[in-house]
């Protein structure tokens, strides 16, 4: 199976070639990958080398933190690219975003309204848990749509707060 | 006579107590609220009695219940450890009312040092330097502050008069933002402490915030236990402390504990205290308030000392006098706190919650972690995010460094995000090995550490990792498509296998 | 130079010498046979090489494989932990043919001490007292141990020549048994060791077994950090050691510490190394053996000199001189180790395998816990049942006991049986509290808890607790039966279920 | 539900009142009796009292070891114990012991053979595991039958060994 993963813009083509060899832009490499114990934690022996990351699954792609770093990137297979190109870029990008309560919490404030446009990193939501006052920001420009909480309101984990078309 | 102690608290603080109690041979009692019942401090302790609901102010905020509970149990002694009640002159009260002994200082003392403003006044009469600000009240209404904030010049800082750890507390840059932040102040220290009053002052520019840990005995023997650097903060909230600070000399160590001793004295101090300032580029130091309970941050001192202040904090509710005198007091190496949050750096520090499915500590010579969690404990959002304090002793500072360095990368939490990832830059950002910050650094001048400057920075490896990952997940739902071949709808199962993920 | 590591061995001791390598900046590389590919020790080191099947002698015993490994990797050095091959002298002359640092002593020095009864032989020579004994040659026939064996008197002991650990050793009671017993002494060498050679020794009686650890560089400095008490052994196998020794003075502290210097200077040895002692009654002591490497306890030594000796030993094999003159050595408080093993205490300490499905390990001031497992680890049969090492600390012998017991309650290991009830029993008798023990007091005169006696003898709360669990497994039962209720056989229901539990 | 539970003869009449509340011996007591994580680990906290424990079944009964002492014990329903009295003891006690592998091993020696009488503690089979020999030695008197294994032999876990009669 061939894989195009791209972080931060650069591309990877990486080929699962059997259990333990990979390519990787070419060039082929022993590879030794276990989870831990059936958790998120994954140890790759790579030629001798010894690594070992947590991988989470987010709607922004998968994160691999490394070493006290986080990577972020997409994996497609070459027919999932194919589709995506042909699809175009804009399509992807047109669709809402949903924000979503990352814990329980207390909505404190809504210091945006419906129709309003607000630009990225902006703060739609104030959501008070674990004794702080959490600002929950834009990932990008927009107009925000459908407000479905107000101060006071109780929230739980994952509920859709709002969303930015 | 404390025989049998009630720890009013959650947490590793609490586990942390009824460790120094089992090792002194007294009996504990533990309460727990309703998402509590299977924490480690229920587990460890002798005795466990149900408090209530979750939110603080049904459960571990009910001074009612704790009497109670003290009186059903049989315990002759509270210790309140940090937060909660801890600060709570009418606690203190309350225990003393009920013939059970506070393992802290004198409802007086909390008092004097608990309203924030009045401490300051109290100290700067005993001759004790303290910042410019609203010292001599704490229940200032609105107008009057507003009032009085051009006088003591901006930027200044609004303070919860009943709080710590940042709670309550704003950065006013203009008598124009002044009201909403006053508000929003006063709104948060009402929920954290039950107490909406706020006091104002002076913000201190590049300033090192650093506080010395106090002990008083009831025969008016006051030893200080050197100082801790707490600079490393993060809205207010401390991050990292360390001890020796590194502008620390002995001329200034000398001078500033005794005038800790000194501010203590002026409110006739009992038992564990702290003492902190601001220290400004010059070595100016001012009294900044007093912390009169344990500290979070407490254990950098007993690495260092060789001393268990939670023990000593026993022994002097006791009536024992001081197992020390100041000269007995030698700063041995270097020691360094990271406080462990469920917190996700990557995302704006937002808190993380869920239920803990593995967790690796690290351990090792000269490693200390205090915490209240194992695999299979709930992260829940009704408390602080504190879910461990990891701690290193270093024979140097440069050897702590490198020793938290290894723990920081041994430590392994699966189910929530921590904030591991932002200790393991700062521990490699060149400031903070030259021992070059002030309160200000990790919110304007730190950031995550630059990949094009990290050796660190491995993507190539990653990429690696993230598309096998991929890969598996992809196999695993092909299989289970397969195997569920009787339904028409593949996607279905895909979404289900997703589910299942989560 | 010595820029990278590679360490030949597995378990918690990897992970040790890992950490050292980490503090120092110095790259690690780990070996691992098929059932370690997940162990914590592959998974903390730089690099990792799997070297083979699960039995050592495939896999950490095979001295090609690491060389080739090291060759590979690009070691330049290779620290040999404890068993395996640290005291093959071999494996240190295959390193120095290979160019590769070998972190401990030369290999003259390893086949001088290694060989038992050589090292006697050569120590004695150097004015050392020993225990009477086949001291001068140690691949006797069995005629001629026979033969000999009256003339030393029984009891005696038969000890293999390159042994350690208690393995290959038996004692002897009667001229008569003798025989048989040779033949089980040779049989446990010859698989532990690949050697099957044995010596002979006079059992002292009612001796305490006490060692000095001594550190030594290129230079010819050599000193000691002190005593370790291990008189408290089952069969041979050391379960508990403490520093100081309750029968050391300051005045025998300094006779034998002279002894143990001279010892290692009688074969120049260079590095850790550790000189075991036999003291009787009387104070008299005797050289027994010398382990020419880091020992399993070595951590108590650290905990009260503040010396981290994994780290000593890396300078050592830089050719850097020691950090410490004999005279900096200081010791500080009491130290207490429990070596927490995979065996069931209730069932003749019958080795316990399995997987670890949840562990809990006691933090907190003064405790550290030094292991290779986690939850999820998998104890196998391969290796021996040391899953970790509980130390603690405290400023006298009497805290240092009142922490161990209240961490070993704090521990929990769930999915197989420990030793654990064994440490609480013995940190609860009387005779360890005092002080009191020799050799022989674990496996003659020590019992697991007299009920009778026992304040923690809470056999209704334990009823309570059973009838609990019986009861609730009665009602999931029912309930599976009732689901299965297609099925014609409720017992085979049940019979599931009962297969589930395991 | 009402349970007779023995330990070392002694026997406690526990009945299972509601989810947080036991008679014993006649005594009502208030309990909050939790599995940690799902493990055989439980919490219980009797009248404001906490207990931990771990719990095990085995062929002997029921094992519960709770600082560091371990009980084991027998626990009956009442209608279980009036079918046992009414079966009589003798035929428990005449049934075959099948000497298991506690662990993976070799087996060193076997020191009895077929038709031997052994004594309680006799060693039946030395077996080698973890590094070191471990005597596994009969529970009861009686009548060695069906030897399975001899000395070199490689044995699982679980594998009977042999039986006493």
């Amino acid at each position: 199976m061939k894989y195009i993963t791209s972080i931060n813009g650069r591309e990877y083509r990486i080929e699962i070639v059997d259990e333990h060899h990979i390519l990787i832009d070419g060039r082929t490499q022993h590879v030794d990958f276990v989870s831990i114990s059936g958790q998120p934690i994954y140890s790759l022996i790579l030629d001798g080398r010894s690594y070992e990351s947590f991988v989470y699954e987010t709607e922004e792609g998968w994160q691999v933190l490394m070493r006290g770093r986080q990577y972020v990137m997409t994996v497609e297979d070459e027919r999932e690219k194919r589709l995506r190109m042909a699809g175009g870029r804009g399509a992807a990008e047109s669709n809402e975003f949903h924000l979503k309560a990352p814990m329980p919490g207390l909505v404190v404030s809504v210091p945006v309204q419906e129709g309003q446009a607000v630009t990225k990193g902006q703060v739609l939501v104030i959501l008070e848990s674990m004794k702080m006052q959490n600002e929950l920001k834009s990932p990008r420009a927009g107009t925000v749509v459908r407000v479905r909480v107000k101060p006071g309101d109780t929230v739980e984990q994952r509920q859709t707060l709002l969303s930015v078309q | 006579m404390v025989t049998k102690v009630l720890i009013a608290n959650r947490g590793e603080i609490a586990i942390r107590i009824i460790r120094a109690c089992r090792e002194l041979g007294i009996e504990t009692v533990a309460v727990y609220s309703e998402v509590d019942r299977q924490a480690l401090h229920v587990r460890y302790a002798d005795k466990a009695y149900f408090l209530g609901p979750a939110p603080s102010r049904d459960s571990y905020l009910r001074i009612d219940k704790l009497i109670d509970i003290a009186r059903k149990s049989g315990a002759d002694a509270i210790h309140p450890g940090y937060g909660f009640l801890a600060e709570r002159e009418e606690f203190a009260q309350a225990c003393a009312d009920a013939g059970i002994t506070f393992i802290g200082p004198k409802p007086s003392a909390i008092a004097a040092m608990g309203d924030k403003a009045v401490a300051r006044a109290t100290v700067s009469k005993a001759g004790v330097p303290v910042v410019p600000g609203t010292e001599d009240v704490g229940n200032l209404s609105d107008n009057e502050l507003l009032a009085i904030a051009p006088k003591i010049g901006f930027p200044l800082l609004i303070k919860a008069t009943a709080g710590g750890g940042g709670k309550g507390m704003r950065e006013v840059r203009s008598l124009e933002e002044m009201p909403t932040l006053l508000a929003a102040a006063r709104r948060e220290a009402e929920a954290a402490f039950g107490d909406g009053n706020v006091y104002l002052e002076k913000l201190v520019e590049g300033a090192r915030h650093i506080e010395f840990q106090i002990l008083a005995d009831a025969y008016g023997n006051v030893i200080h236990l050197g100082e801790r650097d707490c600079s490393l903060q993060r809205r207010h909230q401390k991050l990292v402390e360390e001890t020796p600070s590194p502008i620390m000399d002995e001329d200034l160590r000398q001078r500033m504990g005794a005038v800790a001793v000194k501010a203590a004295q002026a409110v006739e101090y009992l038992n564990a205290g702290t003492i902190e300032f601001l220290v400004d580029k010059d070595k100016n130091f001012y009294f900044l308030e007093m912390n009169t309970r344990l500290q979070v941050e407490h254990p950098i001192t007993e690495m260092v000392t060789g001393i268990d202040i939670v023990k000593e904090q026993i022994r002097i509710a006791r009536g024992r006098p001081l197992s020390y005198r100041q000269e007995d007091i030698k700063l041995t190496g270097a020691s360094i706190e990271c406080r462990i949050n469920a917190e996700d750096p990557y995302n704006g520090f937002l808190p993380s919650t869920g239920r803990i499915t593995q967790m690796i500590i690290p351990t090792g010579p000269g490693v200390r972690v205090d915490t209240g969690v194992f695999a299979g404990s709930e992260i829940t959002p009704y408390y602080d995010p504190l879910i461990a304090k990891l701690i290193v002793w270093g024979e140097t500072r440069a050897q702590a460094i490198l020793r938290m360095r290894r723990a920081l990368e041994e430590y392994r939490i699966v189910g929530v995000r921590t904030n591991i990832p932002f200790h393991q830059s700062l521990m490699d950002s060149t400031r903070f090995l030259a021992g070059q910050y002030d309160t200000r650094f990790v919110e304007e001048r730190f950031a995550m550490t630059d990949p094009e400057e990290d050796k660190e920075y491995l993507p190539e490896i990653a990429a690696i990792i993230g598309t096998l990952v991929a890969h598996q997940q992809t196999q695993r739902s092909a299989q289970i498509v397969r195997r569920g071949a009787r339904d028409t709808s593949n996607w279905k199962w895909l979404g289900r296998w997703e589910r299942l993920q989560r």
